[in-house]
């Protein structure tokens, strides 16, 4: 395909290939290291659940209680246990809960181990797999009637039986996707909270539970509606690996999940996440659960017009380590949004020229393009009418999955008819102008190309700057969202391990075979 | 049943406002808004925007809640039956009235809107719903926009209609309310009013107000030819039958 | 200008051909005729005002009185009188109003009464010209802060005092010209009514007094803002001379005059109709006021992409009549507008392509772009949001005067802050992709292309007809707008002379001579 | 002086609403919505759209009339007075108090929204008026987002503050109100209330509502860095001046 924009092929490649000398070295870093989530992440895999009277969920008690034996991997532990009560991991879950020491229980022969490892990363394939087929043949029946963009809405009324009705509400006006907010700082919680919740703020506490409900219910509308109704719901935080694990085994269908918005967005140390990201990225990658990514956080807090090639920059980190975690292009919902500051003038253009660089630069990859919030006020008015240009750019630049913008953004989280209003804006616009771009040529140097062009060579420069100072130290030297983060600083850096030479994890060792991960040898 | 308006919860009572004071812009403006929705009787108000409209006058776009409720089980729509389609309606004159229905409309006063009016008579029909011309069993006489109520009902007269439609558009002033019933007091001056079904139609005509008038039924947004026509076919022949017993 | 849209340049110069075959009788009709409303019109310039106690205005008392002698002209009679009574223009109008019967009169020499024409043409004619040197300036001097297109609002309480605070609210947030919308069916009266008016449906009258109030509003609130606030009114009906005549004396900036509308839309005789729009359009030429005509109408009764051509033959015939009336390109503006079905699939394209089209056709006209009204509900969002689009072509075809779309349209006149909505809209959308249209290039033979050339072609054979047939067998035909008007059917027919051999009319030879308007010898 | 909303007509009183009813669409619900607004206390009550938003919930828009009033005399806004610019809060400082003011402020609680006291205390500031921290008389702490009471209230102690600022953006389930109010128990437990002044702000705060959960003054949207810098110049002063005579 010929670039519209006039971006040099050869830029791009360039520009790519230093996000990929970027990424080497963390992933050296990743490839040596686990954390306590991605710990709970495979325990939960392998059947780990439930919590006890405290609130305290199993995989977290397990890992409490085998402190001293991370680095070697506690799935043996967990295994062992199930080979030595000889008990379900059911059984197994209830007794710990009520107070069963772990470390205590005497080992088994390591072959017997590796063969129950691997029954039940057997159990926790086929799972998956039977997601995957129903799902890519839901896909496939609704095919015409969900084109491209896929409309996304959020629920977040903060109660899971509140959300389940708004978010039939929606998918009966025509979303294709529902994501289920988070409740605020739940990206804090070093632990997955259990069960249905009612009481959350600003969002809905993300537990399996939760997914399950929200599952069904999106399940039966899509039926009675014709459509698939895909499910969201966010990895980010301290937990990212086992909500990347709740999800492939619930079926959901795309999940936030970005490699450094924790450590920008949410202090969490970068070790942490980087390691982290990995691990739930695999999980993603298996699962084919489409990643979103979260460039559209950078804008929030940096200027859009100013920083829009920070978007392009860290949409091919992104990318990188989403292709070190075995992705496919397919999978990778790279985010940008539109957030100008809506008195510029010929905003609209330089927006346009980034939504369709990015459609460029990752021309098989489902963008997950963000609406208008920042610049939104209390004038509902005003922010329908930029909605309603971000649907414009939205659908002329064929972008993949469209977060629709709520007129109500600087008042509260939606209000049922907010959706609803959402949605046929969208549906008009995308119906009313669709072909509009490819009617259409772009001057050659005019304002859009230059701006695309401008943006691409800054891109190139930064991209440069950070593979000098390596991901860590730029970190470190704010060279990200104006945020500085310290090496050893943030949130959960007490959680990550080196591996020891014996490390052994079975869902590791099967979701790397299965995405064919190669490790370079040193 | 108890319901109330819903935000994102139930009975939250959760609306939406926008309105214009006339006051300068400013803290004071803001606070008055505020004021203002509790005076409205709302409770929980936020006044999430203002703008200056000019020296003198402010907007304003606020939510509110309100603890306001009414019982959904007893409302009472006298909503006008529509039970048949364009073959249905046509099938049913022939067989019960056995002859043509004469019908006669137009938007009367100095309302010019023939748009209505023509998408329930004219030929072609609006929407894809044939309009009454087409129906092969009625006789439709569209006398078009500005019509003065005399002239209609001469007319109705003349051709001996069963029923006359009456179209009004523009509300301003309650100037349709007049119109209308203007028009029923003609046709009572006239001796026609029991021998024509008379109904009204336009985008803020319901059936309920046209009944306060004393027309036969009402028609607003959305209404189709064959919703008037399944309604007078039905009426007509209750008329005759009426009449027959007499 | 080469056409962006690829219309041939022949074809473009056959239709304007064909339009001005279509006048041409007609003009050679109009030149042998006048009528009540010309009359009276004629002797508002020379002075004639007031009504009497029976609210029956001096100019209908006169040309009542005259009634058979129309045919020569009434003006000599009226400036008869004037020499007779040796009396100014006031006094007479007031004796006038108290009964003195004008046609009992001795008459005096011709010579005295053309001398006397002279001088009172000459005061018309000072007045007249010191408006247009004064609006000259003004608009110099604002030029950089009203740049194209104009915004153009309404103001229809009804009552000419609260119009003044809608209009005056409006020019501080930025409208740039403000019409006062009529009373409804005031285009039905064979008077206009006056003095101040505060009861109207839908509008408010039109009448010197209101003309003159507002006038002196926008003048002050243009002085407080810096820039020069246009004022509009309604020409079309049974008096459109005599408001064309108002509206020059009282500095309106531009009128609503269509050569058909009145004859399509009001059943007005087509005979009175043409006479009265060329006799007004003359008076609006000199006085320099733009026209804005009345294409937008075809679309409320037909369906917009079915009838398009009927939009763009219409504005070459009000193109071919204006320009026989002596009037400059830079004073049509003419009309079209935004109504397309908005559930119609790349309806934007088609609305796009004939508003450029438009542009092309008419390059050096301030076209007057009206927003969607037809498929306007009483969802105001979708309105916003269809609004949005329709500011967005605007700019993008660069427009010349943009009639703001309302939110609740479908609902009520507008609302204080309908008003303000739309201003900001359009200022939102204008400054925000001002520069896309010259930023992009019309795909050769795409969608847009290829339907404006069909338009055209559709508009060369339907011009064709009309030439056959000639204009108006073609309109007791049906073929505009679907509506069928008898050639001596209608309202005013009755109001339509012969001139006799002896017409005397001083003001319409001073026009003639003013605007050049050549009239061919048999 | 008495004021109603307006419309077009002075004292009309029209207001646009737009809400959800948890009732499936279709007259019954028209009409619903139409008695809903008279519960709510509205004449001449139209409603102008209705659009299903699923099998159970139906969205209006509406215009009404309401009858309610008020003094607009009687209205009184307790706004923070801002008078000084830049230039003038630093001259003020330096000419009365004669020493560098120290100003600590946070974003609360679990609320992550870093912009709004950015935009008061950053360097950079926001919308062209600088921050707090470019002013030379005055040292300023940024201690960011998600900062607890406690570790806010520890720090201001120990760099002894003069002031306090507290942001707060997130507003759902009256979050910020048990955020402020449990702000200011700690203070006066830590009996350091009446040592600082202590404001907040927020896109939701108003300077009322500030005040009456024990706050000195509170900052909403459109709030520039020059505001409060002003506000705590002058307050610090009377707070010293009120000591000293103490
Ligand atoms: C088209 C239009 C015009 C055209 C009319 C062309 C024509 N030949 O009809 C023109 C440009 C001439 C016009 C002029 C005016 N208009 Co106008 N117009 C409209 C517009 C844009 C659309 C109306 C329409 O055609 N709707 C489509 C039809 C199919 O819908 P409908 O009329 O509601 O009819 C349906 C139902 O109501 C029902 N129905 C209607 N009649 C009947 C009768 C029977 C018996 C039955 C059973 C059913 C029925 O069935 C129909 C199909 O479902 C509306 C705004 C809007 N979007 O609604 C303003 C609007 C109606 N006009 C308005 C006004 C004020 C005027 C003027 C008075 C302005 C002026 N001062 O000059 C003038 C004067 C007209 C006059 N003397 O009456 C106002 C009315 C405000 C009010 N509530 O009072 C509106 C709402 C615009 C506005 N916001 O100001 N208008
Ligand atoms: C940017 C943003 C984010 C960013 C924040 C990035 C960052 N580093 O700050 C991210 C993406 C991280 C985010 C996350 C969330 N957000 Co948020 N966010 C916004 C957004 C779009 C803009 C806020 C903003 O930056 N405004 C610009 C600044 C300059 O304005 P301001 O904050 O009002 O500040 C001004 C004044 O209020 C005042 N001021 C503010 N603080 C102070 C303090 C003092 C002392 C003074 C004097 C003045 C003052 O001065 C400032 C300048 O005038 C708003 C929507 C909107 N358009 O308002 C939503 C919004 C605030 N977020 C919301 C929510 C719910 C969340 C989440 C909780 C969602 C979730 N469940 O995950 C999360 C979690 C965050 C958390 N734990 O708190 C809701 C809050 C709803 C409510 N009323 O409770 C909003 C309104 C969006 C919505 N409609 O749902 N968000
Ligand atoms: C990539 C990503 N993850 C997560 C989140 C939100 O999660 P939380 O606020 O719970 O950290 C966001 C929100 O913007 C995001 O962009
Ligand atoms: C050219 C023209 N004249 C006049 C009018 C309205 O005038 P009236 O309704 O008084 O005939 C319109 C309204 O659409 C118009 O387009």
């Amino acid at each position: 395909m010929e670039s519209k924009l006039g971006l040099s092929a050869k830029r791009i490649a360039q520009c790519r290939n230093r996000a990929n000398e970027i990424v080497k070295p963390v992933q050296t870093y990743i490839r040596k290291h686990t954390t306590d989530s991605v710990e709970r992440a495979t325990l939960r895999l392998l059947g780990a659940d439930l919590i006890n009277s405290d609130g305290i969920p199993v995989p977290n008690i397990i890992v409490d209680q085998l402190k001293d034996k991370i680095q070697d991997g506690v799935a043996q532990f967990y295994i062992n246990a199930l080979l030595k009560l000889n008990c379900t991991p059911g059984e197994l879950n209830r007794k710990i809960a009520e107070g069963l020491r772990i470390p205590e229980i005497e080992m088994v022969d390591k072959k017997y181990i590796e063969e129950k490892g691997r029954e039940l990363v057997q159990e926790f394939s086929l799972k998956v797999k039977k997601h995957r087929v129903f799902r890519q043949e839901q896909i496939l029946r609704a095919a015409i009637k969900q084109p491209s963009p896929l409309l996304y809405v959020i629920v977040a009324t903060g109660n899971i039986y509140e959300d389940v009705k708004q978010a039939r509400a929606a998918a009966e006006q025509g979303a294709d996707v529902i994501a289920v907010i988070r409740t605020t700082a739940q990206s804090l919680l070093d632990y997955v909270p259990y069960g249905p919740t009612t009481e959350g703020f600003g969002g809905t506490y993300a537990t399996q539970e939760n997914f399950r409900i929200m599952r069904k219910a999106l399940d039966e509308t899509g039926a009675e509606v014709g459509r698939y109704i895909r499910l969201v719901n966010y990895a980010s935080g301290l937990c990212m690996p086992e909500i990347a694990a709740m999800g492939a085994l619930e079926r959901l269908d795309m999940m936030l999940n970005d490699s450094m918005y924790g450590i920008l967005f949410r202090d969490i140390n970068m070790y942490r996440t980087f390691v982290d990201q990995h691990f739930s990225r695999m999980i993603n990658s298996f699962a084919e659960i489409v990643i979103n990514t979260g460039e559209d956080n950078y804008l929030t807090t940096s200027d859009a017009y100013e920083k829009a090639y920070t978007v392009t920059a860290s949409q091919l980190i992104n990318e990188s380590f989403a292709r070190a975690s075995g992705m496919p292009e397919k999978l990778m919902g790279l985010g940008h949004a539109f957030e100008m500051d809506p008195s510029i003038k010929n905003g609209f253009l330089f927006e346009l020229a980034q939504a369709q660089m990015a459609r460029e630069i990752f021309p098989h990859a489902p963008l997950k393009y963000m609406p208008p919030t920042k610049y939104m006020t209390g004038d509902i008015f005003r922010g329908y009418a930029m909605n309603t240009l971000f649907n414009f750019i939205a659908k002329a630049t064929n972008q993949g999955i469209l977060l629709l913008g709520m007129l109500t953004e600087a008042i509260h989280t939606p209000f049922m008819q907010d959706r609803f209003l959402a949605i046929t804006n969208a549906k008009y616009v995308m119906n009313n102008m669709g072909d509009l771009l490819s009617d259409m040529e772009f001057k050659t140097d005019g304002i859009m190309q230059n701006r695309a062009q401008d943006v691409l060579c800054q891109t190139e420069s930064f991209l440069e700057e950070v593979q000098g100072k390596g991901l860590f130290d730029a970190v470190e030297d704010k060279m990200f969202a104006d945020i500085s983060r310290p090496k050893n600083g943030g949130k959960g850096f007490g959680g990550v391990y080196e591996k020891s030479e014996g490390y052994w994890n079975p869902i590791e060792d099967y979701l790397m075979k299965e995405l064919n991960i190669m490790v370079e040898v040193k | 049943m108890m319901i109330k308006a819903y935000g994102d919860t139930l009975n939250d009572g959760a609306v939406q406002l926008s309105f214009t004071l006339p006051v300068a812009a400013g803290p004071k403006a803001d606070e008055a808004a505020r004021i203002y929705m509790g005076k409205l009787g709302f409770e929980e108000c936020e006044v999430v925007h203002s703008n200056p409209l000019s020296q003198d006058f402010t907007f304003f776009v606020a939510y509110g809640k309100s603890s306001a409720s009414l019982d959904f089980s007893k409302v009472v729509v006298k909503e006008v039956e529509t039970t048949m389609d364009f073959n249905e309606v046509n099938r049913f004159i022939k067989e019960n009235l056995k002859r043509k229905i004469v019908v006669v409309g137009a938007c009367t006063g100095s309302d010019a809107h023939t748009v209505g009016i023509d998408a329930i008579m004219n030929m072609k029909g609006y929407d894809h719903h044939y309009g009454l011309e087409r129906y092969p069993e009625i006789e439709a006489h569209n006398l078009g926009a500005q019509v003065a109520n005399e002239d209609l009902i001469a007319y109705a007269d003349k051709v001996q209609a069963d029923a006359i439609l009456v179209s009004q558009i523009v509300t301003q002033k309650e100037v349709h309310i007049h119109n209308m019933t203007n028009f029923i007091e003609l046709m009572e001056a006239e001796d026609l009013r029991n021998k024509m079904v008379i109904c009204a139609g336009g985008p803020r005509i319901t059936n309920k107000m046209a009944l306060e008038i004393g027309f036969d039924a009402g028609f607003g947004r959305g209404s189709y030819p064959e919703h008037v026509a399944s309604f007078l076919a039905e009426k007509i022949l209750e008329k005759e039958r009426g009449d027959r017993n007499e």
